[in-house]
Order: structure tokens, then C-alpha cells, then sequence
């Protein structure tokens, strides 16, 4: 069955919940995969959404954030003082899914400026909760479409801390999350499992080169010993995701 | 007990001057668009404008000029993508410059706490390791005085006036809310003085019937204006949806400051108030934004006499 | 999920361990004298026992011997006087020492507050100008990094056990409390492990109908405890009064260490469980601590398909 | 009408609260005072409770603090977090009533222990909210029957900051309320009027005179220049005492 790089991507980021418990979540693809995850490899996943919502199961595809259908039959909705404050810096969340413009090699996001801060190129969103997430969810996975103007050799500005300079640089500043864990592409997968945690080359997707994700990045990418490739979308899960989760296709 | 009943005219007019920070709030639900519109009609100038998501609705306030500066913590529009109006100001300078106080949204919620409970400072794991600390000095680091460890502060902030939507009110103010609580109750406490925007006006024997669900006082509440649909195109749980259809729709709307203007013409300064907004809007319109029933349930709370 | 209902008896078992820090939570209303009873027979030892208000449950658990240290901060039988037998600990060493941790009201909350938010202090506007900072050195007094000015901070607390009653939860935990709430969300998210306790199992579509009533989500609760009446004699909003006449006349029945120990070898020791006790009371008794209806009343959270 | 000192105690009470907006109140004669002020000067007074009750409206005579008749009908009932934190701290509480075993000549006060911290002699309650209380309340009442062992010359522990040391002493500690303004007791009033706030006798009771005042105070105290006496109280405020607010004459 054929399928599009967002499809690709978004049930890679479904497969890796595997077994997660608890997922702070955005609207779009992340929401998506989410729910996905919740059909297949993770029954339990609760999902956490920073408009103060937990256990959330929305009946139609949310838009915002705060759509009123991830409040009606939730288990738990809660201020925001409390679910920033109790849920994500108590420790609660196991993976949050973040994005941004530009990434680096350590998993460091900029989602504020492209230019200097006082003399914006393009100003971006901010963090919004970004920086507070990416501090102290227990592993963070970054979904971003591969492209070299994201992947960038230095960030315009740090907005959420990664793996800062790598090594035991996040450790040593106290944040108590684990930090980036996988970035997913709609090209390829990455993790930073090495002593560096430096972002490395761990999978492509069906009939992606590494050369191709190679020519997408900014830097001299570290590439793993075993590269392997993603398995193709399964048949149910890209009919649950299309007759599902996302029936006008919004997100394909 | 007073009777704090009045329009949303004489509210913004007696409590919002230029030159005053005011803080809209709620997060993607219950965002006050009524109030809004109303100081722009009534050309308040120089405001500070403090909300985590300015969303549209400062959006449209900054396009019509009555703000020089905001303070906020995510600048989009949720789902859809940029807030143009306000990074043509931010970027171009247009209608006018914008100065910026920018923080994550938990450092927000902490200064609304801070400023709530009379807090000198609010502590939160957040911001080390980001250039949000070059950007915005007021937020600091201070070592733990238990093991040494270095924890983030914000200051608190203490809005000159807030603004709430919420589904219910009695005349003196006492206001309950459901659904998305966002920050609502925390800028409540923490503003100098409260205007309570709500869709219905309950008798006190409403509101004392489930008193855990009261979210602000009428003791702090200097306002309650009725206002149905005061928060179209944002959305009141349980009495109408989001108009996702609008939001969309801004993206294009906003696109040039030309478009705004005549947008503001429109739906803003060509109608005298929300009655006049909602008559424009169409019954057929509002009537597909209701949602069904899905009702909460009982709890007893018992009689003890 | 996993139905994580167990008798009281298995919960204890369990999860509560000598040498451990137990918070038995619950300000006035919803104290859960069952699971203290049930801690008494299974004659665990050398407990820390952390409480605002140690009230009539710690009077008897440390008359029993369970504790060696108390971490609190007032140390009354509300409108009634002493905690007889805690002051005997105190004061006599009767039946053993017990060392005291001692903080005001606001202390205690803002300690649970730290522990539950994972803060390494919490600050508050107390203790300065009180001999509570000498009385406890783990209160700190810290410059506020804004204006200099001192102001008090408190460590968090991170109970082993936090056992919580309430009026509702599903089989997985998730819970609902309503009336008082006093400080139970802050000691769960606050505790390593957590032990809720109901007057009520209720099916999850009941709590997913009214979820900003939802204190405490089933995510952090380990075992889910049905124990109608478990609080008594203190009290469940809407199910039953607290037992006043008992609460008064405990200040008779603890005037000597001799009485307590008779009292609970008929009433704790000289009962298997809950179930007997209750039988022991009566129904009647049980009866007349009934209210009558006062609902809530209704709100509408709006189904959005 | 004949009347006992109790309930002069509680009529004064009740009188001083006149055009107040908020009260802290205890259970007891401080209750009862201030639903007897609600009837009589304080029509608007809205009581609040440390037990997380705001404007609460008891159908009957509480015992405890945390009474389920306090929560039924209230107009808000919330966490204590947010008690102490938005309403007191807040600043949103002018007045509170509070007592001790000890109070001192500047409305410090002791419920702490009688005798050294480690070794009472007798341990007392101990703080409860009282120290916050103290702390930020607007103003601060104190009820306390007159006597000898409880008008100390030095407390042998200050639990609740007053007037401290006296002076500025309290202002320049950054405490936000103002402090003592009022110490209520069955034979006599007192305020703390003058430059140094120190305890100073304002009005005694109908048939006390100022030596039996002087008699039961452990320091010699000070005089105001007039020393009223407090009128007796009214038919009406005996009658809604002792018919509605305790009819079973517990606090009479």
C-alpha cells in the first residue's frame, strides 16, 4: 500500500511509545501518532496536554491545543499551574514530542527567532511550554521534517535545552530529564546513544539513501555502526490512521 | 452585597485607561474577544497586554494600535501558524514598535502565582541552558539554600486589571468556571482589580450549591458583565464550540495590515457591541457551534444542620 | 489498566513498612482512621508520621507505638483540647520518646507543594519574628533575589506512603474528592507511593463525566482501597457528619495511657477489620451520622464531535 | 438582661468587626462573634476558614474548624494551598482573630509550649495557621480571657509575631499585615494606639475597675489617657446569641 512521508513519520513516532505510559503532546502529527500508539504498541498511553488536560480521548481530530473535545471525557483537567507544576516538573511524563526550526546536533531547539533576538529575521512562537518540557520530561523525541535550513551546525537561539554541549553538559546544569532520545524525520531516525549524545544516524525510511539524509544536514552526521531501515507502515495502522484518526487528511 | 453588574461599555471604560498592563486570559478557551473589541472601539492606547498565547485576539488589538508592549510566552496561532499582525509589529514595526517580555508558559503561570500569593519570587525548573535568560533579565538563578543546586526565578506580576470569561457568575461575582481552568484563577488573584465576563448570571444559591467548583470570589471581582458568545471565536465549554473556521480563516485575514484594518472596520468599529457582533454573525451561525449535552454527573455535598 | 483494588489489610501489607514516613492526609474531613487502625494491628514500628493535623488518628497510632517521629503542625483535638496521648509521648516518653518535627500550617503545605512539584524549597510569608526558625532549623530564611528582602523557605517532603480517603474512585485510581480538600492532591503527588481509600467504586465514565472534579489521577495511585465509613469518625462530605460525640469524648478516654490501650484492644485489636468495627458500632449510629440531600447541582460540559 | 463574661466577650468581639469585609476565623467564641457581627456592624462580613472555607454560612454551631456544616452552601471552598496562598498571603483577609496561652505586652503570642522547646512542661497545640495568620492578616484581634498566667511579662515562646519588639520593629522585619489592633477579654479592651504599640488598657467591662485589670497583667501596664467602659450588651445581641448561635449555651 503506498503511503506519504508524513505517514511514515508519524507511525515511527507511534512505534516508538512503545510501552510508554505517559505522553505530553501536541496537536497535529504528534496527536496523531499518539493516538496511534494507543491502537498499537502502547494500550496504556495516557496522553498530556499542556492546556492542562490528562487522559484526554478526543472525539474528532483536534485543531488547537485546547480543543473543547479533549476536555469532555477526559479522566483529569486540571489549571496549568498544576499540570506544569505537579504532572510535567513532578516528574510525570514519561516522552514528550517536541519541534522547532532549527535543530542541532545535540537536540537543541530554537522555536523563537531566526536572526537576532532584538532584530528578528522571522519571528517564531517561542517556547510557549517547550523550554520546561524538554527540562524535565524523562526522554524527549523531536519530530521534524529533514531539512538543512532546520539542521543546522549552530542555532539563531537555544529556546529548549537538548543535550546542551553534549557529554554530561545537561547533567551537570541539574535538569532532571534525560533529554532528546530520538528525532524522527520524515526521511530518516535518529537517537544519541553515545557518550558524546550526539545526534546519530540510526535508520532510514524505504528508499532513502544515507546520502540523502546526509545532504539534509548541516553538519558532518554521525552515523551508527548498523544503519538500519524502518519497516514500512503496516496496513492497520495506516487504515486506522485514515479512517480513524484523520478521515479529511488533513496530515497526510 | 453590591450589585456588579454592568455592560461591557462601562466596564472597559471605567477600569481601563491608557497606559495600564492588562491581562485577557484563558488558554484557547474562554479568551474574552468581547473585551477586547471593546477597547479597541474605545481607542485605549499605550497598554501593556499580558497573556501566555496572545492568540487572535491581541493579534487584532496590537493591528489596532492600542498596545506598546506585551508580555507572553507563545506567540502562534495554535494549529494553524503565525500570529501576522503581531510579528509584522515585532518584525516591521507595524502600526507601531513592540516591546517584548517574553518567558516560557510555566514562567508565566509562576509570576501569576507569584503576584497572586504575594510571592517576591516564583521558583521552577525551567530555563537553564536556554537563551530565554539572555533574553529576558528579569528571570533569574538563584542556588537552592538546601543543597546548592541552581533553581530559575520569575517576579511576580500584578496585572492593573484582568479580565476573565467563565461559563457563571451571581451578581456579586462569585464565578465558576469548567473545563480548561488555564491560568484563569491565578491572574484573578494576582490582578489590582477584576472585570468577570460571563455567559450566564446565576442566583447565589447556584454557585453555593457546588462551592468547590468557584474558582474566583465575588470579593475580589470588581465587574460582571453578561455577555453571551463574549468569547467567539474562542469557545466556552458547554455552551458553544471553537470556531476553528475563523482561526483558519485569520491566517489569510491577517496576511496583510491592510486586510486587518478592514477586518477591524467590519466586525469591530462597524459594530456598536457583542449584541450587534452576534446579530451580524447570524443565528445559523452561533447554532452550529452548540455543542450536545454531556453532562457532569451528581455529587451530593449533604445538609448538616 | 489494572484494577488495582485490595482489601485494607493487603494494602497495608503491602506498602507500608516499619521505619517508613507515612502521611495520613485529610484536614478535619476525610481522615482515614481505617487504614491507621489496620497500620495498629499489623503493629508496625518505627513509623515517621507526617500529618498538619495529627488529630485523633496519630493520638491513637502513637499510644500503640507505631511512630518514633512526628512531623506536624498543630497538635489539637479541634474545639475539644488536647491530644492526650501525644502529649503523654512528648512530655513523659509514654509509651515511647517521639521526636518532633514542627512546622505552622502553611509550612506543612508548602513542604508537601515542593515535594509534589519536585521544587527544592518552597517560599512563604511566615516565621519571621516567630521562635519556629529556632525550633527547626530546616526552616531557612533566603534573601528574595528581586529586592533583597528576606523571606522564609521550607524542603520538600516526599512521604513513602501517602494514604488518602475520599469519596470516589475507578478501579484504576483515579479519584475524586469534593467539600474540604485540604492538602490531599499535594501529599499524593507529593509521596512515592499512594494508597487511596473510597466510600465509593465508581465506573471510570462516572469520573471521565466531570473531570475537573478528578484530584488525583489513577497514574499515581498504587493500590485503590473500598472502605465505606473509613474515615469515621471523622467525616465524608454527603455521606456522613463527622462524630462529634466521639471527638469529645476521646478527651476522657485518653486522660490516661491505661484507657487508650483498653480502648484499642476493644476497638482496633479486638476487631478483624473495618467491616467488624462498623457491625460494633451499630447501624443505627451509622444512621443517624446520615445528612440529608443537598445537591450539587448541574453543569454541562457539551459533547464536540 | 443579665449576661456572663463570656458573652460580653463575644458582643465586644462581634462589635469590633463593624464595616469589616473579611474575617479568619476560629471555631468557638470567635465563630460567634463574628456570625453575631454579620447580624448586628457587619452585615457584608464574609467568614473565612482555614479549612478552605470562603464565605461560608454554618446551619448550625460548628465544633471543629473543618465542620462539613461550613462547606454546605459557602461560596467557595478550596485547597488550603490556595487558602493560605491567594487568600491570606494574598492579602485578601483584614481581619483575623487569634488566641494563645501567653500573650506579651506587644501582642506577641505563645501556643507553643509552657517551658523550654525540648523539654515542655506542657506542650500546647503549637502553631496551626497561627504564625502566617499573624504574619498577613491586615489586622489582628486577640481573644483571650484575663489572666495572670496568660498576660505574661516575657513568653516563654513567641509561636505568632505581633508588635515583636515594639516601635518598627515589626515593619522592619517586611511582615505585610499591620499586626495587633485589638486584644478582646472578658473584663477589659485594648489596643495598641501609640508610638511604641504597646498593649494599652482603652475600656473595661460594665462593674470591672482598672486594678482588677492591673491585677491579672504580669507588667505594669500602660493606661490610655480615657478608659471608657464598654456598654453592656443589647437585648437584641443577647437574644440572637443565645437563640440562634447557641442555643444550647455551649460558649455562654
Amino acid at each position: 500500500m503506498s503511503y506519504s512521508a508524513s505517514e511514515m513519520m508519524i507511525v515511527a513516532a507511534a512505534r516508538a511509545l512503545a510501552g510508554a505510559r505517559t505522553v505530553f503532546v501536541g496537536v497535529g502529527l504528534p496527536n496523531i501518532a499518539c493516538n496511534l500508539a494507543r491502537h498499537t504498541v502502547a494500550p496504556d498511553l495516557e496522553l498530556i496536554y499542556e492546556a492542562g488536560v490528562y487522559g484526554g480521548g478526543p472525539a474528532r481530530l483536534p485543531l488547537s491545543i485546547g480543543d473543547p473535545t479533549l476536555v469532555t471525557g477526559a479522566t483529569a483537567v486540571v489549571s496549568q499551574a498544576d499540570l506544569f507544576g505537579l504532572y510535567l516538573q513532578g516528574g510525570l511524563v514519561e516522552v514528550a514530542l517536541l519541534g522547532g526550526a532549527q535543530i542541532d546536533r545535540f537536540g537543541n531547539l530554537n522555536s523563537t527567532v531566526i536572526g537576532p533576538y532584538d532584530r528578528p529575521k522571522v519571528r517564531l512562537p517561542g517556547s510557549g511550554g517547550a523550554c520546561e518540557i524538554a527540562a524535565n520530561a524523562q526522554r524527549t523525541f523531536m519530530i521534524m521534517r529533514l531539512k538543512r535550513r532546520a539542521f543546522v551546525e549552530r542555532l539563531d537561539f537555544t529556546t529548549s535545552p537538548g543535550h546542551l554541549n553534549g557529554g554530561d553538559s545537561r547533567q551537570r546544569l541539574g535538569l532532571q530529564g534525560s533529554g532528546p532520545a530520538l528525532v524522527i524525520t520524515d526521511l530518516a531516525l535518529f537517537d544519541f546513544a553515545n557518550p558524546e549524545h550526539e545526534m546519530q544516524l540510526i535508520a532510514t525510511n524505504p528508499g532513502i539513501s544515507i546520502d540523502t539524509v546526509r545532504a539534509e544536514i548541516g553538519w558532518p552526521i554521525r552515523i551508527a555502526d548498523v544503519v538500519q531501515t524502518t519497516a514500512a507502515p503496516s496496513a492497520e495502522e495506516l487504515r486506522f490512521m485514515r479512517e480513524e484518526l484523520d478521515p479529511e487528511g488533513m496530515y497526510r | 452585597m453590591t450589585d456588579k453588574r454592568r455592560t461591557m461599555a462601562e466596564a472597559i471604560a471605567e477600569y481601563v485607561r491608557d497606559g495600564m498592563a492588562i491581562a485577557i486570559e484563558g488558554f484557547t478557551a474562554c479568551i474574552c474577544f468581547a473585551a477586547g473589541h471593546e477597547i479597541i472601539r474605545q481607542r485605549r492606547r499605550d497598554l501593556t497586554l499580558i497573556r501566555m498565547t496572545p492568540d487572535l485576539i491581541y493579534d487584532q488589538m496590537i493591528a489596532a494600535g492600542v498596545a506598546s508592549r506585551m508580555v507572553f510566552s507563545y506567540l502562534g496561532n495554535p494549529g494553524v501558524g503565525s500570529l501576522n499582525a503581531i510579528r509584522r509589529a515585532i518584525e516591521h514595526g507595524i502600526p507601531a514598535p513592540l516591546e517584548l517580555e517574553e518567558y516560557s508558559h510555566y514562567g508565566m503561570v509562576g509570576r501569576y502565582i507569584a503576584g497572586a500569593t504575594n510571592l517576591p519570587f516564583y521558583p521552577l525548573r525551567s530555563y537553564t541552558g536556554s537563551d530565554m535568560l539572555q533574553a529576558n533579565p528579569r528571570i533569574k538563578i538563584i542556588d537552592d539554600p538546601y543543597r546548592g543546586t541552581p533553581i530559575a526565578v520569575v517576579p511576580p506580576i500584578n496585572p492593573d486589571v484582568a479580565i476573565i470569561h467563565a461559563q457563571r457568575a451571581d451578581i456579586h461575582g462569585n464565578t465558576q468556571l469548567w473545563g480548561l481552568l488555564g491560568s484563569q484563577k491565578e491572574v484573578a488573584f494576582a490582578a489590582r482589580r477584576r472585570i468577570v465576563v460571563v455567559e450566564e448570571i446565576v442566583a447565589e444559591s447556584v454557585i453555593r450549591a457546588d462551592p468547590n467548583r468557584t474558582l474566583i470570589p465575588g470579593l475580589i471581582v470588581d465587574a460582571v458583565v453578561h455577555e453571551p458568545y463574549g468569547a467567539h471565536p474562542s469557545y466556552a465549554q458547554g455552551y458553544y464550540d471553537r470556531d476553528n473556521a475563523f482561526y483558519l480563516a485569520w491566517e489569510d485575514l491577517s496576511a496583510e495590515h491592510d486586510r486587518v484594518v478592514a477586518w477591524l472596520d467590519e466586525w469591530v468599529y462597524g459594530v456598536a457591541d457583542r449584541a450587534a457582533y452576534l446579530a451580524k454573525l447570524g443565528e445559523a451561525h452561533l447554532t452550529q457551534l452548540r455543542p450536545t449535552p454531556a453532562p457532569a454527573g451528581a455529587v451530593d455535598y449533604g445538609a448538616y444542620r
